[in-house]
């Protein structure tokens, strides 16, 4: 049976679902911020699916461009949890909880 | 355009203007000099008494009325308006003659009274306020005089307001007279309703048409429909006319009730003796009190409406309080409050004589009785000045010795109070007992006799008392004659005592309210006979009472030296002396009703309204704000969670609730 | 593809690198005039962009993915006003930073570039790069304090939460290009006009909705609003400034451009949701800013509070309704930015961000004290001040809508009970100024000339745009024309 | 700058000069605030002159317009309109006489005064800007502006240990009416039609084309309990005596004298006029909720322990006889409330003014603590006196004659309620305010007060001020009546153009008898 559009629309959400349990169950700051990538990339899965089954290529573009953003993404975002572990020598989110209420 | 203002329209405004100048004048320019104010005052009244005088001798007997518009409101039309009618001309004789008298008196009496000065004025004001009622066209304006009195009564009552009781008596003259004065009130708004107009002319006018277009049996047809459905406008106010004209006449009845202290509101009488004793003289027995008498004679047209039941409630109310008031005197031991309670028995009698549909008597009776009390209490004045400040008659006692002028001159009044022949009260008293029988109201005959009876008695103890016998105390036993601005004036106010009966007044207001009853007008000497052949029953049935009074009193009170009346009647002695408990009544009435309705409502606006309402919804939105910021738990997981629960939450209401269908 | 039209973005952009190159050549004690540096540029730019564009007509670059029309301009001075005086305030905050000041005022004008470029998309593409420019660059600002704690853990909150916001984004674009297949908001704007079926699509609205959720995280509407409280109160003093003007206006200027010109069929039928997200986000906002102590967090909450006013704009989306949004915003930058001037220069002094911090103000510097009161009247929107008049004109909308379909004065009674309990914790505010009990130090507090400057040019606009609104409200009215409203 | 706009700007120019004159130049600043205040009210009394009562076209003299926003695209034309008629203009006049006074009473503020004064000169510009404008916004606006500057006096110079719940509560429950007048005032600008604010144009508007049923049923409530709790109508009523008990004398005077009637008025303006068959559903309910006003509030009055209490339940009780005379409908009715509004404000001020004077003399207002003061302080005892007699409806004050045409205009349309209402106003008010005299001033002297001086010649001139204003409009109210009459008959001819005429008035009973004396006489 030949794939269709449906097929990698379903593994697409699929991933952004499992990306998304990841961000919620887990509690190292590195897995959560590595689920949260996976979330980008089954966006990308998407639009690829999409761009080609619509026959327009500007979905590929933007495939691009989520790619680099993801990239200065997670530059930052790792410098910031390098920072963070130097700063609480600990990953783990529940020690986070010093701004609440 | 206001008519041009009549030689003695400006005379009136005079007379009453000269009052207000003298007590403004005092009040602000005065500072030190006590004197200059005393003069002022007595000079104002002075010359409004002589200006009453040629008023009274040389304008005719037809009504002169003199209009400033002070306020024009759609339908509502008061004017400043002074009436000159026979009337008001008497009653202007007695104000400003009894007034001046007693200005001067209290000249001497309040000589060395710290604040001089503010006497003085209160006592002008009074006088302007008076003044106003007497000189009154309209309703409405005198409702606004009505409270200028009750206010200066106030200020004079409570004048010693160091003194608790001073204070506590005048905070409670006010308002038992501003009980009468609601009732006033209402009475007005309701003739207005109902008549159209507040002016005495035109009601007038207004009252006799309706009289004479109504045939009889319906009542007072004519105006009768509209005056229903004017009244109250919505459907349960249709009363049947005669109802409405009746509680007309109740409602302006139960403001002069509070101002000449009628049965249910006359609690405040006795305790105003507080004040000095001259404002005891001038308000509280010849002018204020009279101020209600002279209201329902001013509106008796209007009580008189046929229909109306009002004059017969006024009689039972009258000769009840005369009754209840000559009980109570028989055991007060105070002087001042023997004649307080005399006075309220005089105003019983007028208000009775008013009942009996005789204003006529009522005006002669009040007339003379201003003369004879004023004289009554001044006298009492110079006892109590002599006695330093002794006003119980225990401790008095052969004053008839010390003060000769101050004796006889008491003496004329009491037996003019009392009624015995030649002197004034018996021809005023005959007048209402002849009213009472012609319009054969025998209980109310019964009635008057033996309170002319009382009045003799209690009377009677109080001369024998303070004055025969031999002195109780060291102070009567000292006792000397006032100086002579003091008895000067008792002398003077002993010749109308005397000569007032006999001079024709009664004809003179006769001519007012015709119809009743036909004025004896022969010249002085018949006068003086003309009630034995007028009625003969009253005259007699008078004199037999004062007489037997007299043999009583003189029974038991000759040479005594205690009071053996209570053995003789028990616990009605008891209750007199009490006053029939009616202060301790009104006072737990009023706790029950007022006082406890101001806790409740004091409770309910601190804790429900204030409290419960306004503090409780402030401490809900208090609580469910610090709840609602415990969603920020600041773990990162669970905003994590949130976040992805409000994007499920907006997926789902926007897709699945709003359907395509949309 | 005319570039000439990205001239304002460019010049703030290279005015960034400028600043970061400096700083090698300054010495470490003068690095504040790198900061007036940045602010003179910016001043510049600003001033260009009156003589550069009028905004009468729509002029579009880059395949028209880039739009710059009256509304686009509108915002860019906004943004533009806005980083001049966040850049003020930073200078005057700068050396409370231990090391990186240039850096500081280089991310600033980058996340202007940002905002600028967001003003102006007309596709789903710049929209979504220039919200992740902006959502990164304020990473690092939001935790620029290494030191301490409170900062690098809002960064870390705010890092994970705007990533899962801009994943959400992203899939919505996905599912949006999948269904409608195209980017650009003009070329949807016709699929929809002409084909009804593709109004219908699920999928569509799916995409949609989840673009909404991006933006409504950027704005700190209801469902989304989570992380406000806890970056503002741990973020330095000038980030939170930013953040709750800059930031959340970029949120509103792509919602306006995708319901204004992308989406104005659909938005009929959103209408529901918005009411229901405006009413949420002023309760939620006001109730819980009623217990709070710290300044910061305060203010957060507030902010949270001044987006649901703005939804309520967006509820009513027609003409009058997007221009009192734009007035409303006009009002609430200088606001703000008052505030919050006034709150850093006392925070440093007093070094404690608690509401008692402000104890005997009206003593210690009158002109702190006056602005911050009239900084708290205005956001209570107490006449005769900008707050006012911008809630006089969302409300007005709004009651106009509630002829039509009477749940509209439900949302006017939702917004009344957000005024009253925001009086209670302004008006707080305003009473630990004049009259709180523990005011132990009278020392007066220096306040330096720029910020005397910036507090200056704040009062002003809120008086001027209070007491004389026609002239600002004309403006607002001309930038609105462009969208395809009522 | 005309007569009418200088009334309100001077104070408010002023308020500016003050802020730029240094803070220690105390007598400086007093003064500038005098001048102001002074001025104001020279220019209120020049007007109160020249206004004489001829008809001009519609209603109002006076008038200056100036455009403010006016956006064609948005349908929104807001107008600076000012203008005066019988009603505002007795209601200016005595807001500058009272602003005056309460400026000459500031003398007793000793903290912070640049600030006070400031926020003084904006309350004064705020109220009587309030009054002078036409257009409902600016109504609106100016008094908002009075909202901050009562918060922060209340609370920074007030007194009493709970001001700071007193100053909250004044405050929220405030803008909570001002807010629901707002949605009223927004709603009748859509729902008119006509797209403005100008009362003008809204009246002409509304006798075009009358608001539909539905939309008078929705707005009326709105204005009548918006401005109801701006005018502390009865369950509205709490946050009144415990704001003015707290509150400075300057201020306590300025608000329960001055501003407190800015909800009548706008009933008055608007309300009844513009949404007849809208007030006519609702004026049964209103009568009766003022009947607690009067009755309800006076019972408060009489257990309160504090001066200042007292007086403020009474101003509560006297705001029951105002919307009495306007529910009345009647032409004596409503003149009748009018006139109760000028001479409540001076009244609330003068009474406040001396309990203030007395506060600041002995330092408490609790009058068990008080007794036989009147000899030590004769002229503040004597005014005291004075005011508290006016405030329980004596005549010769302008209260009475106020009161009086109330009672005489409601009795047709509620007879139970002015009955009670009589009561309450004859027996209730005498009752508490002699109660409070005879705790102050009557019986013996406490040797605590002996060295009490009285008031110094500068203090006596506002009490002076007011109590000859008081007196004036007592002893002549044609100079006040004359002037509201037609303003308030063009109202009612509005308000009663809906339902036919209920009960046939006084005046036909006048017509039916002079009728009657015809028929009488043709047949003789």
């Amino acid at each position: 049976m030949n794939v269709g559009l449906e097929h990698y629309l379903t593994v697409s959400a699929m991933l952004f679902c499992l990306g998304l349990l990841g961000v919620i169950l887990r509690r190292n700051v590195l897995v959560i911020y590595m689920s949260l990538e996976l979330m980008l990339n089954a966006a990308n899965l998407a639009l690829v699916a999409f761009s080609r089954f619509n026959e327009n290529l500007t979905g590929q573009m933007m495939v691009f461009f989520i790619i680099t953003v993801a990239a200065a993404e997670v530059a930052v975002g790792l410098a910031l949890i390098v920072a963070l572990y130097r700063k609480r020598q600990s990953a783990h989110v529940e020690d986070l909880t010093s701004l609440k209420l | 355009m206001e008519p041009a203002i009549s030689p003695a329209g400006y005379a009136a405004l005079t007379i009453l203007l000269l009052p207000l100048a003298a007590a403004a004048f005092i009040a602000f320019c005065t500072q030190r000099e006590g004197e200059r104010s005393a003069n002022l005052s007595i000079g104002a009244i002075a010359l409004g008494f002589v200006l009453s005088l040629g008023l009274f001798a040389f304008t005719g007997d037809q009504a002169v009325e003199t209009n400033f518009n002070w306020l024009a409101v759609g339908d509502l039309h008061v004017s400043f308006g002074l009436l000159l009618d026979p009337l008001s001309k008497l009653m202007l004789l007695v104000v400003t003659g009894v007034g001046l008298m007693i200005h001067i008196y209290s000249r001497g009496y309040m000589s060395g009274d710290r604040s001089f000065r503010r006497y003085f004025g209160s006592l002008s004001l009074f006088t302007f306020s008076m003044l106003g009622i007497v000189l009154a066209n309209n309703l409405f304006m005198m409702f606004v005089f009505w409270e200028l009195v009750g206010v200066s009564s106030y200020l004079l009552i409570g004048f010693w307001f160091e003194k608790n009781s001073a204070a506590d008596a005048a905070k409670k003259a006010f308002l038992t007279n501003r009980v009468g004065d609601f009732g006033f009130i209402l009475g007005i708004i309701l003739t207005w309703a109902a008549f159209g107009s507040v002016n005495f002319a035109e009601l007038n006018s207004a009252v006799e048409l309706g009289g004479r277009l109504a045939d009889k049996s319906a009542g007072f047809s004519l105006l009768a429909e509209p005056l229903g459905k004017i009244a109250g406008g919505t459907q349960w106010w249709t009363v049947h006319p005669n109802v409405l004209v009746t509680l007309v006449g109740l409602l302006l009845f139960m403001g002069a009730m509070g101002k000449s202290a009628q049965f249910p509101l006359h609690v405040w009488l006795p305790d105003a003796m507080e004040g000095p004793t001259p404002v005891s003289a001038l308000i509280h027995a010849a002018t204020m009190v009279a101020a209600g008498v002279f209201m329902l004679c001013r509106i008796f047209f209007l009580l008189n409406i046929p229909g109306s039941h009002a004059l017969e409630f006024i009689a039972w109310i009258g000769g009840f309080t005369a009754l209840l008031a000559a009980v109570m005197a028989l055991q007060q031991n105070d002087i001042k409050r023997i004649l307080a309670y005399s006075t309220l028995s005089q105003l019983g009698y007028m208000v009775m004589a008013v009942g009996l549909h005789a204003p006529g008597p009522a005006m002669f009776h009040l007339t003379t009785h201003a003369a004879f009390k004023a004289l009554l209490f001044l006298g009492a004045g110079s006892v109590i000045y002599a006695c330093h400040h002794e006003q119980n008659i225990w401790k008095m006692g052969g004053l008839r010795v010390a003060m000769p002028r101050t004796w006889w001159t008491f003496r004329w009044g009491t037996l003019a109070l009392c009624g015995v022949w030649p002197f004034a009260g018996f021809f005023s008293k005959d007048a209402i007992l002849a009213a009472a029988l012609e319009h054969n109201n025998i209980p109310l005959f019964v009635l008057g006799v033996f309170v002319a009876g009382l009045t003799t008695f209690y009377m009677s103890r109080l001369v024998l008392v303070a004055f025969c016998g031999n002195a109780r105390s060291e102070e009567a036993s000292h006792a000397h004659e006032s100086p002579g601005v003091m008895t000067w004036p008792l002398v003077v106010l002993a010749v109308p005592t005397l000569l007032a009966g006999a001079v024709g007044i009664d004809a003179y207001i006769g001519k007012l309210f015709p119809g009743e009853h036909p004025p004896h007008n022969e010249g002085f000497l018949n006068n003086l006979f003309a009630p034995f052949n007028h009625n003969v029953f009253a005259a007699g049935f008078g004199l037999l009472a004062v007489v037997a009074g007299y043999q009583l009193a003189r029974a038991l009170y000759v040479n005594a030296d205690r009071d053996r009346l209570p053995e003789k009647i028990g616990v009605l002695a008891k209750l007199a002396r009490d006053r029939f408990y009616f202060d301790e009544l009104y006072e737990w009435f009023i706790s029950v009703t007022q006082e406890t309705l101001a806790r409740v409502a004091d409770w309910v606006d601190r804790w429900i309204i204030a409290g419960f309402l306004v503090r409780g919804t402030h401490g809900a939105t208090e609580l469910f704000g610090r709840a609602l910021r415990l969603v920020q738990t600041g773990s990162l997981q669970t905003y994590a969670f949130l976040f992805a629960a409000g994007v499920v939450l907006v997926l789902a209401w926007q897709l699945l609730l709003q359907s395509p269908a949309h | 593809m005319n570039a000439s039209l990205i001239v304002l973005e460019l010049a703030v952009v290279v005015l960034g690198l400028v600043v970061l190159v400096q700083d090698w050549f300054t010495p470490a004690k003068d690095r504040r005039t790198l900061g007036y540096g940045a602010v003179l540029g910016v001043a510049v730019v600003l001033l260009y962009s009156f003589f550069a564009f009028d905004g009468t007509e729509t002029l579009y670059a880059f395949g028209n993915a880039y739009v710059l029309d009256g509304l686009a301009l509108w915002f860019k001075r906004f943004f533009l006003l806005a980083a001049l005086l966040v850049l003020i305030m930073a200078t005057e905050f700068s050396d409370s930073f231990e090391s990186g000041q240039s850096e500081f005022f280089a991310l600033t004008l980058f996340a202007l570039a940002g905002m600028m470029f967001a003003a102006s998309a007309n596709d789903f593409m710049l929209l979504f790069v220039s919200l992740e420019l902006i959502t990164v660059t304020f990473y690092v600002l939001v935790s620029f304090l290494r030191r301490r704690v409170e900062s690098l853990e809002a960064g870390v909150k705010y890092l994970i939460l705007g990533a899962l916001s801009s994943g959400f984004l992203v899939y919505g674009i996905a599912l949006i290009f999948g269904s409608a297949g195209t980017m650009n908001f003009n070329e949807l704007a016709d699929k929809l006009a002409n084909n009804a079926g593709l109004a219908h699509k699920q999928l569509l609205m799916a995409g949609v909705l989840l673009v909404l959720v991006g933006l409504g995280f950027k704005m700190a509407a209801v469902p989304f609003q989570i992380w406000a409280p806890d970056v503002y109160q741990g973020s330095p003093t000038p980030t939170t400034a930013f953040l709750s003007v800059g930031s959340k206006a970029a949120g509103v200027v792509l919602l306006m451009r995708l319901l204004g010109t992308a989406i104005p069929d659909l938005a009929f039928n959103l209408e529901k949701l918005l009411m229901a997200m405006a009413a949420g986000t002023i309760l939620y906002g006001s109730l819980c800013a009623i217990p709070q102590r710290n300044l910061k967090r305060l203010l957060g909450y507030s902010s949270i509070a001044s987006a649901g006013y703005l939804l309520l704009g967006f509820a009513v989306m027609n003409r009058a309704g997007s221009s009192a949004i734009l007035y409303y915003l006009a009002g609430y930058l200088f606001t703000v930015l008052a505030a919050f001037t006034v709150i850093a220069v006392v925070v440093k002094e007093a070094g404690a961000e608690d509401i008692s911090a402000l104890g005997g103000l009206a003593q210690r510097s009158p002109l702190l004290a006056t602005t911050l009161t009239l900084a708290m009247v205005s956001l209570a929107g107490i006449p005769p001040l900008a707050g006012f008049f911008g809630k006089f004109l969302l409300l007005k909308a709004v009651i106009a809508e509630g002829v039509r379909w009477h749940a509209y004065y439900w949302l006017f009674a939702v917004a009344v009970v957000g005024v009253l309990i925001s009086l209670y914790y302004y008006f707080n505010v305003v009473k630990a100024i004049y009259w709180s009990k523990g005011a132990t130090d009278m020392t007066p507090i220096p306040v330096s000339v720029p910020t005397r400057l910036a507090l200056a040019v704040c009062i002003a606009g809120m008086l001027w745009l209070g007491i004389n609104p026609d002239g600002a409200l004309e403006l607002a009215v001309e930038a609105v024309k462009s969208l395809k409203l009522a | 700058m005309s007569l009418l706009s200088a009334i309100f700007l001077l104070p408010l120019l002023a308020a500016l000069l003050v802020l730029c004159i240094p803070r220690n130049y105390k007598f400086v600043i007093r003064l500038v605030a005098l001048g102001a205040t002074l001025a104001s009210m020279v220019l209120a009394l020049t007007l109160f002159a020249k206004f004489n009562a001829a008809p001009v076209e519609n209603g109002f003299k006076f008038v200056e317009k100036h455009a403010w926003v006016s956006v064609s695209t948005l349908k929104l034309d807001i107008g600076w309109h000012l203008g005066v008629d019988g009603i505002n203009l007795g209601l200016i006049v005595m807001g500058a006489i009272v602003a005056f006074a309460a400026a000459c009473v500031s003398r007793e503020i000793k903290r912070l005064e640049k600030e006070y004064y400031t926020l003084l000169l904006v309350m004064t510009g705020g109220i009587l800007g309030a009054f002078a404008s036409l257009n409902l916004f600016f109504f609106y606006f100016f008094h908002e502006l009075a909202l901050v500057p009562t918060f922060i006096m209340i609370g920074v110079w007030g007194h009493g240990e709970n001001r700071n719940y007193a100053t909250f509560k004044i405050t929220i429950y405030l803008s909570l009416g001002a807010l629901i007048a707002l949605a009223g005032l927004i709603a009748l600008y859509i729902q008119s039609g006509a797209n403005t604010f100008d009362i003008v144009e809204l009246t002409k508007a509304v006798k075009a084309r009358p608001l539909p049923l539905a939309a008078q049923s929705l707005i009326f409530p709105l204005l009548l309990f918006g401005f109801g709790i701006l005018v502390s109508l009865w369950p509205f009523h709490t946050w009144a005596p415990l704001g003015y008990g707290a509150a400075p004398t300057a201020t306590a005077m300025l608000h329960a004298g001055v501003l407190k009637k800015f909800g009548l008025y706008g009933l008055l303006r608007v309300g009844i006029p513009l949404m007849p068959d809208g007030a006519s559903a609702w004026l049964e309910i209103l009568a009766f909720l003022c009947l607690g006003n009067i009755v309800y509030c006076g019972l408060v009055a009489m257990r309160q322990k504090d001066l200042n209490l007292l007086i403020g339940n009474s101003s509560v009780a006297h705001m029951g006889f105002i919307f009495l005379g306007i529910a009345s409908l009647s032409l004596v009715g409503v003149t009748g409330a009018v006139v109760v509004m000028v001479a409540h404000g001076f009244l609330a001020a003068l009474t406040f003014g001396l309990s203030g004077a007395l506060r600041e003399k002995t330092g408490t207002l609790e009058m068990e603590k008080f007794g036989g003061l009147l000899r030590q302080i004769p002229f503040l005892g004597a005014a005291l006196v004075m005011a508290m007699l006016a405030g329980c409806g004596l005549p010769g004050f302008a209260n009475f004659v106020g009161e009086a045409m109330v009672l005489f205009g409601s009795w047709r349309a509620f007879p139970l309620v002015t009955t009670l209402a009589a009561w309450g106003a004859l027996i209730i008010g005498a009752v508490y305010m002699l109660r409070a005299v005879r705790n102050i001033l009557h019986g013996p002297e406490k040797s605590e007060w002996a060295a009490l001086k009285d008031a110094s010649a500068w203090a006596k001139v506002p009490f002076v001020l007011l109590l000859a204003a008081l007196l004036l409009l007592g002893v002549w109210p044609r100079l006040l009546t004359d002037k509201i009459q037609p303003s308030v008959a063009a109202i009612l001819t509005m308000a009663n153009a809906k339902t036919a005429d209920k009960a046939p008035r006084p005046g036909d009973v006048k017509k039916a008898v002079d009728e009657a004396k015809q028929r009488a006489v043709q047949p003789r």
